[in-house]
């Protein structure tokens, strides 16, 4: 149990060292793509940032289910934390795939499936957000998270599968797909590494911002004890 | 509790049809809307009919959107929601009646916008186009659920005019999508690619009205 | 048939806090009332008296403590109406219609209801949309149908206001009728000589807090008013 | 009557920047209208360049609309405006404050949204397109004049929700055309060609605003 | 300096009928009240007080009749502030900017202002958004604003509903003090033993006619009582 909690809340120094060690490897040791050449290292930051995000926006569907079922204020706490850290990566996944695009399509942005999706699930969140911030009282403020966490997690396999709904620009599943994967292995280390590394930054920041949201809820119930 | 809905319904209804400007509005506002889209879009009517179900459905999410928030406030007014509250035995019945009337009242509009667009673009439908009456209804439950539960959680607030419309139009693109390729699908009589569409309708409308009904029974909804 | 309230009902409130961010509107109040019994709650203006009924009404969620409804059959839950600040009416829909939607609702005779009406005071006034009368009026729908409700407790927030004198007179027989029939009646308003001269029950608030919660007692007003 | 004019708009910007969705979510409101309408308008990027100014500003007029609605529903929540009609001493100080606020607001939501617009649909915009700014400004003030205009005239009324559209998006079809004509023009660097539609945006502002004024001044705007 | 209202400050209501439909809501009302007077208006729920009081205001016009105000430079109008039974308050402005804005328009200084919140036992609240305050404490804030800012007549429809008795006190010191500084105060209220102690004149309404018109005279609180 001890132990899970350790893997769940990695220090600061081991969260920043694994996104250094993976960012000095993706950018001196992997050679650089045959085709694309330098840019293509900006998928180490790319596909891991996406894949964060569904998973943030995961840990919010579960946690949202959580508090409908149960009331317990802290799986609300964990939603709320989690959505605000997946939008920080869903934002990441957008710019590093726009600069990536500028490179290799020439465009900034295109009405691609994969890449509308992506923007309609950062809206998403944002409005989850906006919501919260606008409901003055605590429970009722998580019960609304909780309906938007679970509904807006719909969202996410569309944006996944719909590469391959639609035609699209977009590069189609390399990795999540049955079979050999399709890319160099290599590679494909460095990008599970990378997965790794920004598994840890999302549990190190997820940590830190239920820090404050606990300490918010603690401040208004410290004021509910007798002085 | 079926009496209830029922009751319920109506009473969102008869408030409705009572005020003049109401429903007519709401048709005015879809049929506005798809106007000023096409003309936004330009004048090119091969391009304007290849967009067309996609800018039909829009109109109808705004129309969701608007109506909506409309009969969600009939209740916030003054409070009266919380005499509903109080008044029920099953208090799923709420939201159970607001869907209801928010249904028939989206896809009385759906369907005179989508023949609108049939006859201002010159489409020819084929036979299996009798099948968008049940498609509109199934999609106008989708919508009526999505709109019912967010406006619901979301309860009173002043920003709520713009905050329905920010979580509503992106939760409810899938819908859109569904409903337009279907509804492309039904005019061209491809009934068979219609049916995954659906069945995709199908399971948000379950899944809004499910989330609903279970919101509303555990106490979600108030203040 | 009226509905009987059973004879064992009971609201109970422990240690009941609320806040509203860092305004406390409630602080630790306890209460028990039972059938047949009108309780007073009294007090300045912002002193807590609407939280309260919200809060025994199950209208607004405690921060802290507890809110207790008992007895009649397990099964079902007490009957409780509410007539707050806000009246509650539909601006299009008529007093008559608000009445058979009431009675619909809450399972009761609509024709009682009507004859509620007349004894209120509203009759003549049956088939007009209730956004186009008075003040008054639009009171006097409110009370009336929560009184038509059947319900086995009621909670009123400053019942006299904006009424006239006819009005007046008609709704304090109607909360001795109430009583009398076995219903629990709480009345809030900030001071009303009507009112405490009726009252079994009376809980002064301040700022939130239980001044002093009185039961029946002779002399009980003049300890108020010595205070 | 200016500094009643800057104290009114004061009063409405700040309740709006206080509630802390409200800015943003008009701008996500603009966001989301745009990606949406390029959603339902389908995948197809050189339609949708095309298509794109005209997209944008239909965005803004929708949400013209929806904060002007707030903005004006302010004022009407529990009467508060007529404490404003006693008060001030020149009546057209209402109705210049309100427009100054929207103005002010939708200015803002439009940059930003030209600016995503310009990113998303990968335009090149030529040196001309700095002209944006003052068109913009133009164009909303015409947006904000109509929009005051005709929520002053409709007042407090349960339908407002969807008269407002029905009456504001005709009326606003001009302001909507010409100002996507001058968008186009001024992205591809022909001023010339946008001058024209300057002009018609000038004369439109004028008009709303005169009405409007006129309107307050007589007291038409009060019940 | 507070302004001083012209001595020769007079309001008249000429054969004024207000038609809503087919309800008659006034039928040919008269009056003539000059400054430094107290009116009261009283009749029992729909007689038409509010309706009057609108009426004389400027905020609603009336179907038939005229209605005219008189007295100062004949430039600009005399100034009207008018509480009715909606606040007229923003939720989302606290007490102090709602004065310090008025007080701008109306062109008065806001130190008054606030020294009038602190007599009327609001000043606890003055940073607290309005949409937060109790209903006493929201009428206390619309009163203090009327009578800051420095009216040539005030008129008020109900103005002793949902105080405490702190409030009641203040606001009839207030009325007091205005129809002292020469200012006409109009009140509305169905029946009201503190307010009728104190008006100069009294006009009974009763569905929208007046009943009787009484001007200043010892004796005539006998005669209403008696009719
Ligand atoms: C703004 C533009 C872009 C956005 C919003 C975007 C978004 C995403 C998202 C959400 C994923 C996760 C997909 C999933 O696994 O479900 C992803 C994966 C990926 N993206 Fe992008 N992307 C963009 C541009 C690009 C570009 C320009 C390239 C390369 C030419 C690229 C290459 C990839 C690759 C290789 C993957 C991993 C695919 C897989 O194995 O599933 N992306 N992107
Ligand atoms: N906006 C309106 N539309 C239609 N009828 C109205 C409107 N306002 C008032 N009335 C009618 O006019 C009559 C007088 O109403 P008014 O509000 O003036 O009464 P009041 O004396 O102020 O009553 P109360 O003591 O209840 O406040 C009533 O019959 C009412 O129904
Ligand atoms: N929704 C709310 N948000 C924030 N504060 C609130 C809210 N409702 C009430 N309060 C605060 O709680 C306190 C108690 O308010 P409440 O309305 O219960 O008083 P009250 O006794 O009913 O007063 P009144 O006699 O004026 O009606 C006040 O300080 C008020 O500002
Ligand atoms: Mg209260
Ligand atoms: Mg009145």
């Amino acid at each position: 149990m001890i132990v899970l909690r350790r893997l769940l809340a990695p220090p600061a120094l081991v969260a920043f060292a694994a996104v250094l060690g993976v960012v000095a490897v993706g950018l001196f040791v992997v050679p650089p793509d045959r085709l694309q050449g330098q840019v293509q290292r900006i998928m180490y930051v790319h596909v891991p940032s996406a894949w964060i995000a569904y998973l943030a926006f995961f840990v919010t569907f579960t946690a949202s289910v959580r508090y409908l079922w149960r009331r317990e204020l802290g799986a609300d706490r964990l939603a709320a934390s989690a959505a605000e850290v997946g939008l920080v990566f869903t934002g990441v996944a957008i710019v590093t795939g726009a600069i990536w695009g500028k490179a290799t399509w020439g465009i900034w942005w295109d009405w691609d499936p994969r890449l509308t999706t992506t923007a309609l699930l950062f809206v998403i969140y944002a409005g989850y957000i906006l919501i919260r911030g606008s409901i003055v009282d605590r429970v009722r403020r998580a019960r609304a998270g909780a309906v938007i966490g679970i509904v807006g997690f719909a969202n996410v396999p569309i944006v996944h599968f719909s590469v391959t709904w639609w035609r699209s620009l977009h590069q189609p599943p390399t990795i999540i797909q049955p079979g050999d994967p399709t890319i160099d292995h290599l590679l494909l280390g460095e990008l599970l590494a990378s997965v790794l590394a920004y598994t840890l930054l999302f549990l190190y920041l997820l940590n830190r911002r239920l820090e404050l949201e606990r300490a918010r809820d603690e401040a208004e119930l410290a004021l509910l004890m007798p002085s | 509790m079926l009496a209830d809905v029922l009751a319920l319904a109506t009473k969102d209804l008869r408030i409705e049809l009572r005020s003049p400007a109401s429903i007519t509005g709401a048709l005015t506002l879809g049929l506005v809307g798809l106007v000023v889209t096409g003309l936004a879009a330009g004048p090119d009517t091969a391009r304007l009919r290849a967009i067309a179900p996609g800018l039909a459905w829009l109109s109808v999410v705004y129309a969701a959107i608007a109506v909506g928030e409309r009969l969600d406030r009939i209740d916030r007014t003054d409070d009266a929601f919380s005499v509903l509250w109080l008044s029920v035995d099953d208090r799923r019945a709420i939201f159970a009646g607001k869907v209801l009337a928010l249904t028939a009242v989206l896809w009385t509009i759906t369907l005179a916008l989508l023949g609108a667009a049939v006859v201002l673009l010159n489409v020819e439908p084929s036979p299996a186009a009798i099948a968008l009456v049940p498609l509109a209804g199934l999609a106008c439950l989708a919508l009526a659920s999505a709109t019912g539960l967010v406006t619901g959680v979301v309860g009173v607030s002043s920003q709520r005019i713009l905050l329905l419309p920010v979580t509503l139009l992106p939760l409810l693109a899938p819908t859109l999508l569904a409903a337009s390729q279907a509804t492309a699908a039904l005019i061209e009589g491809r009934l068979d690619s219609a049916l995954p569409w659906f069945a995709l309708l199908g399971a948000q409308a379950a899944l809004f009205a499910g989330l609903g009904l279970l919101v509303y029974e555990s106490g979600v909804a108030l203040e | 048939m009226p509905h009987v309230p059973p004879a064992d009902l009971r609201l109970e409130l422990r240690r009941v806090s609320k806040l509203f961010g860092t305004t406390v509107a409630l602080w630790q109040v306890d209460l028990e009332a039972s059938a047949g019994q009108l309780v007073l709650v009294q007090g300045a203006n912002g002193s807590g008296k609407s939280t309260f009924l919200r809060i025994a009404a199950g209208l607004t969620s405690p921060t802290a403590g507890e809110v207790r409804w008992a007895g009649g059959p397990r099964s079902s839950r007490p009957r409780v109406a509410h007539v707050g600040h806000a009246s509650g009416l539909y601006d299009g829909l008529t007093p008559f219609e608000h009445l058979t939607l009431s009675a619909r609702l809450c399972r009761t005779d609509p024709t009682d209801a009507l004859a509620l009406l007349e004894r209120i005071g509203a009759a003549s006034v049956a088939g007009e949309p209730c956004g186009r009368l008075s003040a008054g009026m639009r009171r006097r729908i409110s009370l009336a149908r929560a009184f038509a409700s059947d319900p086995d407790a009621i909670l009123l927030d400053e019942p006299l206001a904006a009424l006239d004198e006819a009005g007046v007179t008609a709704v304090l027989k109607l909360i001795d009728e109430a009583t009398q029939a076995g219903r629990l009646v709480v009345v809030a308003a900030p001071s009303d000589a009507r009112l405490r001269a009726k009252a079994g029950h009376t809980v002064a608030l301040a700022d939130g807090h239980v001044l002093r919660s009185l039961p029946p007692s002779a002399g009980w007003l003049e300890q108020i008013d010595a205070g």
